[in-house]
């Protein structure tokens, strides 16, 4: 086999393989055998295609993500906002040691930057009816802040402390505010009235996005700005 | 329909195959960059199975910024200055 | 005979794969590699076992696993936090022998 | 609940609060910690007159609240329980009096008197507890107010004294745990109950006879039956005012008031005896009697010597007990007041010595009669009770142990008591002859000075005071209200009629 | 007024109120320590307010979104669920009121502990009241997360690899429970616990999704053999952290076990009867290694190894009187919850005291710091299972449920392991008394990081009288 590894004592490592095998060969047994096995229950797929009209998106992924299991996606925002309060109680971010950027990349950097918000924009907006969404749309906007770092340029160290923060914990406050809001008019957390749904989850993956954009940022960072407190 | 199995076929082989090279071999750079190459082929996979949206996120995410993650952490590793080599694993020798 | 079902089987090839190589290699970037593999391998259980008998596709899995990969990046980004702070702290990107016995003449607060 | 039900929580907690008050207040506040001491002790006593007219007249003191599903914590105050509490209670107000004038200006008294209230707490708790589970909380909780008190010192041999207690008295908890939730599957109740609640109920006698072994080694570590003694001359590097209390009152007679209680009242004494467990036990008792009195015989430390004669005098109390006779018991149970009196006087005396002149070792005690002639007059008394001369109280216990056994046949018992009498007096004469007859040295090791008085009031009255009762109890035994009549009462009700 | 209050929605508060915390702590960290502790009491204020809903008007269940299971996510609290929410609101209160002060003198620290500490409690409210396998999921993984970051927090080496192989333990443990959640759906075409327990047939197709999740939950608990993470992990981190690492996380991923357990009610005897062995030598392997340990820290994180074994004795003994069992188990798990986090504070303190915790330097801890000695000594009593204490009740109905079939081994198990962990506790006392003969700088020790210490310990001491109230919670939660 090709991985070489030395147990620090030999023999247990063999034996440690032997067992892990024997464990790892049992799991895809059992987990083969529940596969193949019949099953009478069907999914979700036609209680949310049923309920899809009364969602406010016409994507039913968005649908299931902001609307019928919208607390999951609340909760998950708050595991990416633990994500980088972690990293950054960590400490400062480390100085990152690339050479002076290939001008493959900065020529790159020119043409993707500028692009980002657009691709942006359009998964947001696509979000609601074609594939696409906070998550994705985050993401390129991140990516785009990634590539504008590799450039060279730091803008962490420029910027003032707030806007960062801001930025990280907006997509939850937003979510959140929402959620609650929602409640003052008698109804329970996150049930957003049908007439207003399209618009709330807009909103609230605006914001989402914005925050995930950040954060992701912020983790390739992997570490708060030199200026944070 | 027939066309497609193979292709799912060929999909998943790749997909094995390049998660086993990906952890199994000895040059971590080269892990990393078979890992991003596996996310790539996996938001493949996630369109055949008819989830457009995961497979944006698994691009974008999953590969994208997964794959910028551990660069980043590669390069920043200490005695380690964007050189690559046979040594990248010294942790696999004395630390298992 | 469907895609789903193919790719269920190699979600759980990959989980193998990914579960062999947490344990058995050290350096610890590889280990966040394979926690991450493991991780697609479940979800492709998650979708493929659901869209197996070529029925509708079921969005709920789907959803649950692109929230499954906004966590799995988010602890991705502070398990790397960590093996960087680990190697400037140890000049190994790995775990050691016996914690225990390194802790001892530490100062643990 | 009535006030009646009540008066059991009053009667703990008129140590447990001050206790607890004492252990916040600060080192210097002497006056407060006395009042705190002497007021909870003289109301715990009140209480408990209060309590002992009322079980004379036939009513009920019971305190009772849910503990654990299906058993409830009880306190319950009977003619048995009241016999003991009196005794603590009588004998911590001496002590209180007595550690005050001990621990003068010596450092951490407030810890001191504190955990010193919790044990009283603890001792109070054990007799008045209504069933098994309510005595092992009490029994475990003894053990760990204890143990502060042990290692008191923080020296290193007080720490090893304190871990080898802690091993014999948790060892000896586990195994009364261990019977007692055996008996709780078996039975389905643990209430105490004259005549034993095990009794009529078809078991394996095997399986009893298990229970009751486990039980009664449990208690029989803090009884120091021998061979689960050897924490007790040990536990001697504590101050004397808690060798005095504790391993002379408290913790020693718990143990014994355990055997009590279980062969009594979860057994039954006349089941007990059809078991055919009484008279391991009653063997038991007399190997430890006479071991112990033997042991003695070497102990040059004062202290040590009378620790050995505890573990032998206990045992008579447990001889009592195992002979299985009304008069036997009468004289094992009047045994847990007389020798609690007379031991603690000997104890008392001891610290004083020690306290004012030095004296630890029996080999320096060479005329401190003339030096102290009050504090080993009371000596004099309280040893000649535990070899058990006329008109002592301890001739009184030997007289109806030695009774019980001839009327139940057990003839060899009298052997015994004959032996350990000769042993007692073979390890006190000369203790009073050196004390006496041999001239004073020139200066003692560490003499005080008291100005005309041999030494503090409060070191030498709490000694005349114990040993005053333990004679006249001595001499008008046939009076009414002395412990022998209490003991009498009680014996009425443990026997079937 | 009142009756709006009785009915307002306060299982949805106890998780909204963290996070919102967290954000405000996280967005104002000058102002970090005041808004956190009156978060803390805030939270903990509505987790007893679904505590007296849920003890008076029975289980209650919240429709997120109003759509309802198996679409929508149901939040459900019965009296499993208020019992670990009042248990976390009192412990967390605590350490919150400790940390306040322990961490005043690091304001660096304390920016980075009140976030985190708020999300994981945001994450345990979540939990204990999820309706939801998957939901479960993300609250585990949020649990996780915090949990991990909050030990990195010391920064030293020893707790960065007690992170590190903390993060991957419990990522590895979550991955195996997601793969059980997979294999539900796939076979039952619902993630809603309530009816994955009407539709669940027993059989193989229950089995190995119930095994993937019960290991994974195996890992993060952190019940022998898999307890190698926890020491480091727990020994490192600083005082309030470890107190709820040991005292309150631990629980959670138990808690969930316990719920799927009562959910599925697997056949068969052998998995108990693992379950068992497995407590059965954590107990024993915790309580030795906790015996040889030169550092009061680590001798407490290992107790936990041995505390938690305790928890699993129940799973052989249910089978006679459930009720018994389980309840011991439980009642267990909330007094060790007490007694731990007071444990923990308590070594704090006595760190922050002497500048060490090194057992036999304590240096007459005794005189220096009697309340926390005292903290110590009751939560250990607690934890040995002397009466009178939360521990004692506990163990009790598990002896009582191991006699009354006649389960002489488990007995045996039980006696054994309060008898060790009175060994390593005692040893801890009686250096307590002694002087140590090394000079040791003293620090100043606030009253209040002693008072909380004490109060939790004298809490574990006190549930051991308020068990016939507590119990019939549980009426109706056990199978």
């Amino acid at each position: 086999m090709k991985m070489e590894i030395k147990g620090p004592r030999g023999e247990p490592g063999l034996l440690l393989r032997a067992g892990l095998a024997l464990l790892l060969a049992a799991l895809a047994a059992g987990v083969a055998l529940v596969l193949v096995a019949e099953h009478e229950h069907p999914g979700l797929g036609a209680i949310v295609d049923a309920e899809l009209a009364r969602s406010g998106a016409d994507n039913p992924v968005t649908a299931v993500l902001l609307n019928f299991r919208a607390y999951d996606t609340l909760l998950e925002i708050a595991v990416l906002t633990v994500a980088l309060v972690g990293v950054w109680a960590l400490g400062p971010a480390p100085r990152i040691r690339e050479s002076t950027p290939s001008p493959v990349l900065l020529g790159m950097n020119s043409i993707l930057i500028p692009l980002a918000p657009l691709i942006c924009a359009y998964l947001l907006w696509a979000g609601a009816s074609r594939p696409g969404g906070a998550f994705q749309a985050g993401a390129v906007l991140a990516a785009a802040g990634v590539l504008f770092i590799l450039s060279g340029r730091r803008p962490r160290t420029r910027l003032p402390d707030a806007p960062p923060r801001l930025g990280a914990v907006i997509g939850l406050a937003a979510f959140l505010a929402v959620a609650l809001g929602v409640m003052s008019s008698g109804r329970r957390f996150l049930e957003y009235p049908v007439e207003l749904a399209g618009a709330l989850i807009l909103f609230v993956e605006t914001a989402a996005t914005l925050s995930i954009a950040v954060i992701l940022a912020g983790l390739f960072i992997g570490g708060r700005p030199e200026d944070e407190p | 329909m027939n066309a497609g199995l193979l292709l799912d076929t060929l999909l998943v082989l790749i997909l094995l195959w390049l998660a086993w090279a990906a952890l199994a071999s000895r040059d971590l750079f080269r892990g990393i960059v078979l890992f991003i190459a596996f996310g790539l082929v996996l938001s493949m996979a996630w369109v055949r199975l008819g989830a457009p949206d995961v497979a944006l996120a698994e691009a974008a995410i999953g590969a994208g910024l997964t794959g910028a993650l551990l660069l980043a952490t590669w390069g920043r590793l200490p005695g380690r200055n964007g050189r690559r080599g046979g040594q990248d694993d010294s942790g696999d020798e004395n630390g298992d | 005979m469907s895609g789903g079902f193919l790719f269920a089987f190699a979600g759980l090839g990959l989980l193998v794969i990914g579960a062999w190589a947490l344990v058995l290699r050290a350096h610890l970037i590889r280990k966040v590699l394979a926690i991450n593999v493991m991780g697609s391998g479940v979800f492709l259980i998650l979708v493929g076992s659901g869209s197996m008998d070529g029925g509708a596709v079921d969005p709920v899995p789907q959803a649950m696993v692109i929230t499954g990969i906004v966590v799995a990046i988010s602890a991705t980004a502070l398990a790397l936090a960590l093996v960087l702070r680990i190697a400037n702290a140890t000049g190994k990107p790995a775990l050691p022998e016996d914690q225990d016995r390194d802790l001892m003449d530490e100062e643990g607060r | 609940m009535t006030v009646n039900a009540w008066l059991p929580m009053m009667v703990i907690g008129s140590s447990l609060i001050p206790g607890l008050i004492i252990f916040m207040l600060p080192e210097n506040a002497v006056t407060l910690r006395t009042v705190l001491n002497l007021g909870g002790a003289v109301l715990k006593i009140f209480l408990l007159v209060l309590m002992m007219v009322g079980v004379f007249h036939g009513v009920e003191y019971e305190f009772r609240v849910p503990l654990v599903p299906g058993l409830d914590f009880v306190l319950h105050a009977d003619a048995l329980s009241l016999l003991f509490v009196n005794l603590s209670a009588v004998l911590w107000l001496a002590t209180t009096v007595y550690a005050i004038g001990y621990l003068e200006d010596s450092p951490n008294r407030s810890r001191f008197f504190g955990y010193f209230s919790l044990c009283v707490t603890a001792t109070v708790g054990l007799a008045m507890a209504g069933n098994l589970l309510t005595f092992l909380v009490f029994y475990e909780a003894l053990t760990l107010t204890t143990y502060p008190l042990v290692v008191h010192r923080g020296t290193e041999i007080a720490r090893k004294a304190g871990r080898g207690y802690l091993a014999y008295t948790l060892f000896g908890g586990v195994l009364v745990l261990a019977g007692t939730i055996w008996l709780y599957a078996l039975t389905g109740t643990l209430e105490f109950v004259d005549r034993g609640f095990v009794s009529g109920l078809d078991i394996d006698p095997a399986v009893l006879r298990m229970i009751f072994a486990l039980l009664i080694l449990g208690v029989g570590v803090k009884a120091a039956l021998v061979p689960l003694h050897a924490w007790l001359p040990q536990a001697m590097v504590a101050p004397a005012p808690v060798s005095a209390l504790l391993h002379a009152v408290a913790v020693v007679k718990a143990g014994a008031f355990g055997i009590v209680r279980i062969t009594y009242d979860v057994f039954g004494i006349e089941f007990a005896a059809s078991l055919g467990v009484t008279l391991p036990l009653a063997v038991l008792a007399s190997i430890t009697i006479i071991y112990g009195s033997v042991r003695a015989l070497f102990q040059d430390d004062l202290k040590r010597r009378l620790a050995f004669s505890t573990v032998s005098q206990v045992s008579y109390i447990t001889l009592g007990v195992a002979i299985a006779g009304p008069i036997a018991t009468i004289g094992g149970l009047a045994h847990l007041v007389h020798q609690g009196f007379m031991k603690i006087t000997l104890f008392f005396c001891a610290g004083n010595f020690a306290e004012t002149l030095g004296v630890h070792k029996v080999s320096e005690m060479r005329g401190i009669g003339r030096r102290m002639p009050w504090t080993t007059a009371a000596f004099t008394l309280a040893a000649f009770g535990m070899i058990g001369v006329p008109p002592m109280v301890g001739f009184i216990s030997k007289w109806y142990l030695g009774l019980g056994a001839l009327e139940v046949g057990q003839d060899w018992v009298v052997l015994v008591l004959a032996g350990s009498s000769l042993l007692n007096a073979a390890y006190f004469l000369p203790i009073l002859r050196t004390a006496w007859f041999d001239p004073p040295p020139e200066e003692w090791p560490h003499e005080r000075d008291f100005g005309r008085k041999e030494t503090a009031w409060a070191l030498l009255l709490p000694p005349l005071f114990t040993v005053g009762a333990a004679l006249s109890w001595g001499l008008f035994a046939s009076m009414p209200g002395t412990p022998l009549d209490w003991v009498q009462f009680i014996a009425a009700r443990k026997y079937a009629p | 007024m009142p009756e709006l209050l009785a009915d307002a929605p306060w299982m949805l508060w106890s998780i909204a109120l963290p996070l919102i915390g967290a954000l405000l702590v996280f967005l104002l960290p000058r102002r970090a320590a005041p808004i956190g502790l009156s978060t803390a009491c805030l939270t903990a204020a509505t987790a007893l307010a679904v505590l007296f809903q849920v003890a008076f008007d029975g289980p209650r269940i919240y429709r997120v979104g109003g759509w309802g299971a198996p679409l929508g996510i149901d939040l459900m609290a019965d009296g499993l669920s208020v019992i670990m929410l009042a248990m976390t609101a009192v412990v967390g209160t605590a350490i919150s009121v400790y940390a306040r002060v322990y961490l005043a003198g690091t304001p660096e620290k304390v920016r980075r502990f009140w976030p985190l500490w708020l999300f994981l409690w945001a994450a345990l409210n979540a939990l204990y009241q999820a309706g939801d396998v998957f939901n479960l999921y993300v609250t585990l993984e949020l649990l996780g997360l915090s949990a991990v970051a909050l030990v990195a927090l010391t920064g030293s080496a020893p707790a960065l690899w007690g992170a590190m192989r903390y993060l991957l333990v419990s990522l590895l443990g979550s991955l195996s429970y997601l793969l059980g959640v997979a294999l539900l759906y796939h076979a039952y075409g619902t993630v809603d616990l309530a009816l994955l327990g009407e539709r669940a047939d027993g059989g193989l197709i229950l089995a190995v999704p119930l095994g993937a999740m019960i290991a994974g939950l195996l890992l993060k608990t952190g019940l022998f053999p898999f307890h190698v993470w926890l020491p480091p992990a727990h020994g490192s981190a600083r005082a309030p952290v470890s107190a709820l690492l040991s005292g309150l996380v631990v629980k959670a991923s138990f808690y969930l076990l316990l719920r799927l357990w009562f959910t599925f009610v697997p056949e068969g005897q052998g998995l108990p009867i693992l379950l068992g062995s497995l407590g059965a030598a954590a107990i024993f392997w915790g309580s030795v290694q906790a015996l040889r340990q030169r550092r009061l820290k680590l001798l407490v994180a290992y107790s936990t190894v041995a505390q938690l074994g305790y928890l699993f004795i129940a799973f052989p003994l249910a089978g006679l009187d459930p009720a018994l069992a389980w309840g011991g188990s439980i009642y267990l798990a909330v007094s060790h919850a007490f007694a731990k986090g007071a444990m923990f504070l308590a070594a704090g303190s006595i760190m922050t005291q002497g500048g060490h915790d090194d057992i036999d330097e304590l240096d007459r801890v005794v005189d220096r710091m009697p309340l926390t000695l005292a903290a110590f000594a009751l939560a250990g009593i607690s934890l040995a299972g002397l009466p009178p204490s939360g521990g004692f009740v506990g163990k009790w109905m598990l002896l009582q449920a191991a006699m009354a079939q006649e389960l002489w081994f488990w007995a045996f198990v039980i006696i054994g392991g309060g008898v060790l962990t009175a060994a390593y506790v005692f040893r801890v006392l009686g250096f307590a008394f002694t002087e140590s003969p090394h000079e040791h700088e003293q620090h100043e020790v606030p009253l209040t990081m002693e008072w909380t210490a004490l109060l939790l310990a004298l809490g574990a001491v006190l549930l051991g009288f308020v068990a016939p109230w507590a119990l019939p919670l549980l009426d109706g939660v056990l199978p």
